[in-house]
């Protein structure tokens, strides 16, 4: 299948799209990549806190350089700060909150989402397998997951899929999907278009989209 | 009783023993037992199973334990640093067990407090769930985990007082409380053994009955990624 | 989304209903949430379940809503202290589940990290044991007890700061963080509200993601059994 | 059955007798009543650490007057004070670590206990029923359960039995029992006598005894 590749939204713009869907008051947990991305563009007047699962709430931006601290790093293992109201904890602890449904949200990456919110971005058999991390419990733990992900492959084949085709992250577990080329909700009986990205047509959006799509 | 030993080599002095399992605190690099993985290096111990979220990098952490075959076994949520790792896997020389990683920091709660299996909803419906007993509660279905009862625990913590309270820095906690509940032994390296009284005994993240034995040490304290932001010029 | 309300009947606004489950902190008298039990009594909701580990005193803690007859059950290890309670469950016009207190602060932290069900060796061969699945891990046979998923926590801190963030002094820590998790709302009564930013992020007991109102208010702190010694003469 | 009661050691003995089984080094339960006063008993050069479970290790000593904290109690309910090597923690961490193994013993009282090392100490039917508070945590998790109780009831009954008659607290927990009249280990097949208290004589005890005694 050739076709010209609808650009829509680029990175950024699909971090600030997702920074959307938090909600003042709330703890949410930012996955790597373009999640990572939201907490530049948190609408203002809305306050969240950031959760990062290897055991602290109230996450800060990177330090300044020269103040690394090898004791302060986010899930991506990268050197991160506190804040004012930062709360430590261990990792059975942190979980414990992402499991026990005390996250409000999650944005998360990933490689395949399903009509049903089969969710997959952890493993590709075959290939080097790095493991699941914290995805699987925060999927199955947090109130509400949204995903953020490139619409198709580099080949231009659908990622938003009637199944996912990779070993799975959790099931049923999508809430709703930010792509370059929209936003789309999990519905009874397939997805539902919330929005279109810039310069993206209903059209586009169907044409690129394998999974059933349901009108409202 | 006395809990504090001289260096690493002393402190594990007859806990070793080839094919045991070991839980380690840490994440990424952050908050690793380095000395202690050292030490276990350089006793030679071999077929270990080591129950840890990372697997380190190529030299560093586990990794080093890697380097000597030393390891017949890893239970983690994530390996993806560690070349020596996949090429060792790939080649069938290691196994993997992969654990949520909320699961594995749960599981290794649970074998501190006494609970050999309990339910939780994360894997359900995934690989992750294959072979394991499901079970039904107010109407969704959750998976048992059991409980990971480790020989030895090695951990690496702040500051110690001498009787084995210690206390841990920022994210340097994450594994370090779980692994060191887990243990029938648990060693601990530390940064400061400070005298007992001096510990804010409101403020201890894991009481000293859970800690066997104690080190203090110099620790290298490597950073994984090192991220930073400019700053603004006023 | 401020958390910090101006008294106890304002901060229970809308959270009560009749027949709810309640999960109180506190141990005895101590660390009890006093002033939400109070303002509990004043709304005269009825009906309640309450797990909590005492029952309190006749005239003091969950005794107050004995007196009222809005308890219809409690999960407790221990009711000893409390004479109206006594009267009340000979009579039959209280139910009660008797819980092995570590079974009941482990059933309270399982249900707020989403642990439905856990295995226990507490209470195997007792009556305790009666209708619960068993189970046999490594030869030893277990119970299975269940998370406990409350409408509502109560409990008692020693300071918050405005985010929620918890600490607690000496035992009177007890319950309150185990009760404070499994609730779907957590309302928490402290002896100071201080600026957030002044509490240590490495020594917070329960962190502000549990709690989601809080009140600061004076606090008789009754003592249930004052021992002492005498100060020898020199 | 008549006959005269044998007194052997009093509470205070027992206590101190209960104090020869602590090990140095080690962590301890120590229960409501006769076990409370092992603490006054502690042979020198004997260090143990005191958990009381509600939520503290290294237990002191009843407070100065004037000195009392109400944040400060014992599983009893008395106010208590802290030691240097003091750490609080809560309830649920608490029991972890009993139910987990880590304390080397407790030391506690009982109504009835039987060859079997059935212990019953928290229920008489028909009777107020208090509730068991820790015990059945205790005698589940503790690495030892030593058992300090009178011989026999009031009226001259054996309380040291081949079964028990009130509701259990633990089944086959019991490694050690001591009374006024002696020492006795829970062995295969019964009883072990392992030594008498000041004044009893073997015949007395055995008399005294319903439970098997095996010889050793």
């Amino acid at each position: 299948m050739m076709q010209t590749q609808p650009a829509g939204w680029d990175r950024n713009q699909m971090a600030a799209r997702a920074a959307q869907e938090l909600e003042d008051g709330t703890y949410v947990n930012l996955g790597i990549g373009i999640p990572t991305l939201v907490s530049n563009y948190i609408p203002k007047g809305v306050q969240v806190t950031l959760q990062s699962e290897n055991g602290m709430l109230g996450m800060g931006p990177f330090p300044y350089e020269g103040e690394e601290d090898a004791d302060l790093i986010n899930a991506g293992k990268q050197t991160i700060t506190e804040l004012p109201q930062t709360a430590y904890f261990d990792s059975a602890t942190s979980f414990a909150m992402i499991r026990g449904g005390k996250i409000a949200m999650a944005i998360l990456g990933a490689m395949e989402v399903a009509e049903n919110g089969d969710l997959a971005n952890w493993m590709i058999p075959g290939k080097l397998v790095k493991g699941m991390g914290g995805a699987m419990d925060l999927v199955a733990g947090v109130g509400r997951v949204v995903v953020v992900m490139d619409h198709t492959s580099k080949h231009g084949e659908s990622k938003v899929l009637k199944a996912c085709t990779l070993p799975l992250t959790g099931k049923g577990v999508v809430d709703r999907i930010i792509t370059n080329m929209g936003v789309l909700d999990v519905v009874p009986g397939g997805l539902k278009i919330v929005e279109l990205a810039d310069g993206i047509s209903e059209a586009q959006l169907r044409a690129a989209t394998e999974a059933t799509i349901v009108d409202a | 009783m006395k809990k504090v030993y001289r260096n690493a080599t002393e402190a594990l002095d007859g806990l070793l023993h080839d094919g045991m399992l070991i839980a380690s605190g840490g994440f990424g690099l952050c908050g690793i037992p380095e000395l202690l993985l050292a030490a276990i290096r350089d006793a030679g111990t071999k077929n270990l199973v080591f129950a840890s979220n990372n697997a380190g990098v190529d030299d560093f952490g586990i990794g080093i334990l890697l380097q000597t075959r030393q390891v017949r076994k890893m239970i983690s949520s994530y390996v993806g640093e560690n070349a020596e790792f996949m090429r060792q896997y790939l080649s069938g020389e290691l196994e993997l067990e992969f654990n949520p990683q909320g699961t594995l920091a749960e599981r290794m709660r649970a074998g501190g407090a006494g609970i050999p299996g309990f339910y939780t909803r994360t894997g359900v419906g995934t690989i992750i769930a294959e072979g394991k007993d499901h079970r039904d509660f107010n109407g969704q279905t959750y998976i048992m985990e059991e409980g990971i009862f480790a020989d030895l625990a090695i951990i690496k913590a702040w500051k110690a007082d001498e009787t084995g309270n210690l206390i841990f820095r920022k994210t340097a906690r994450n594994f370090n409380v779980p692994a060191g509940m887990c243990g029938k032994v648990c060693v601990a390296e530390v940064e400061e053994i400070v005298p007992t009284g001096s510990l804010d005994p409101d403020a201890i993240h894991l009481p000293g009955i859970y800690v066997h034995r104690i080190i203090q040490g110099a620790h290298e304290k490597r950073i994984e990624q090192r991220t930073v932001r400019k700053r603004e010029t006023a």
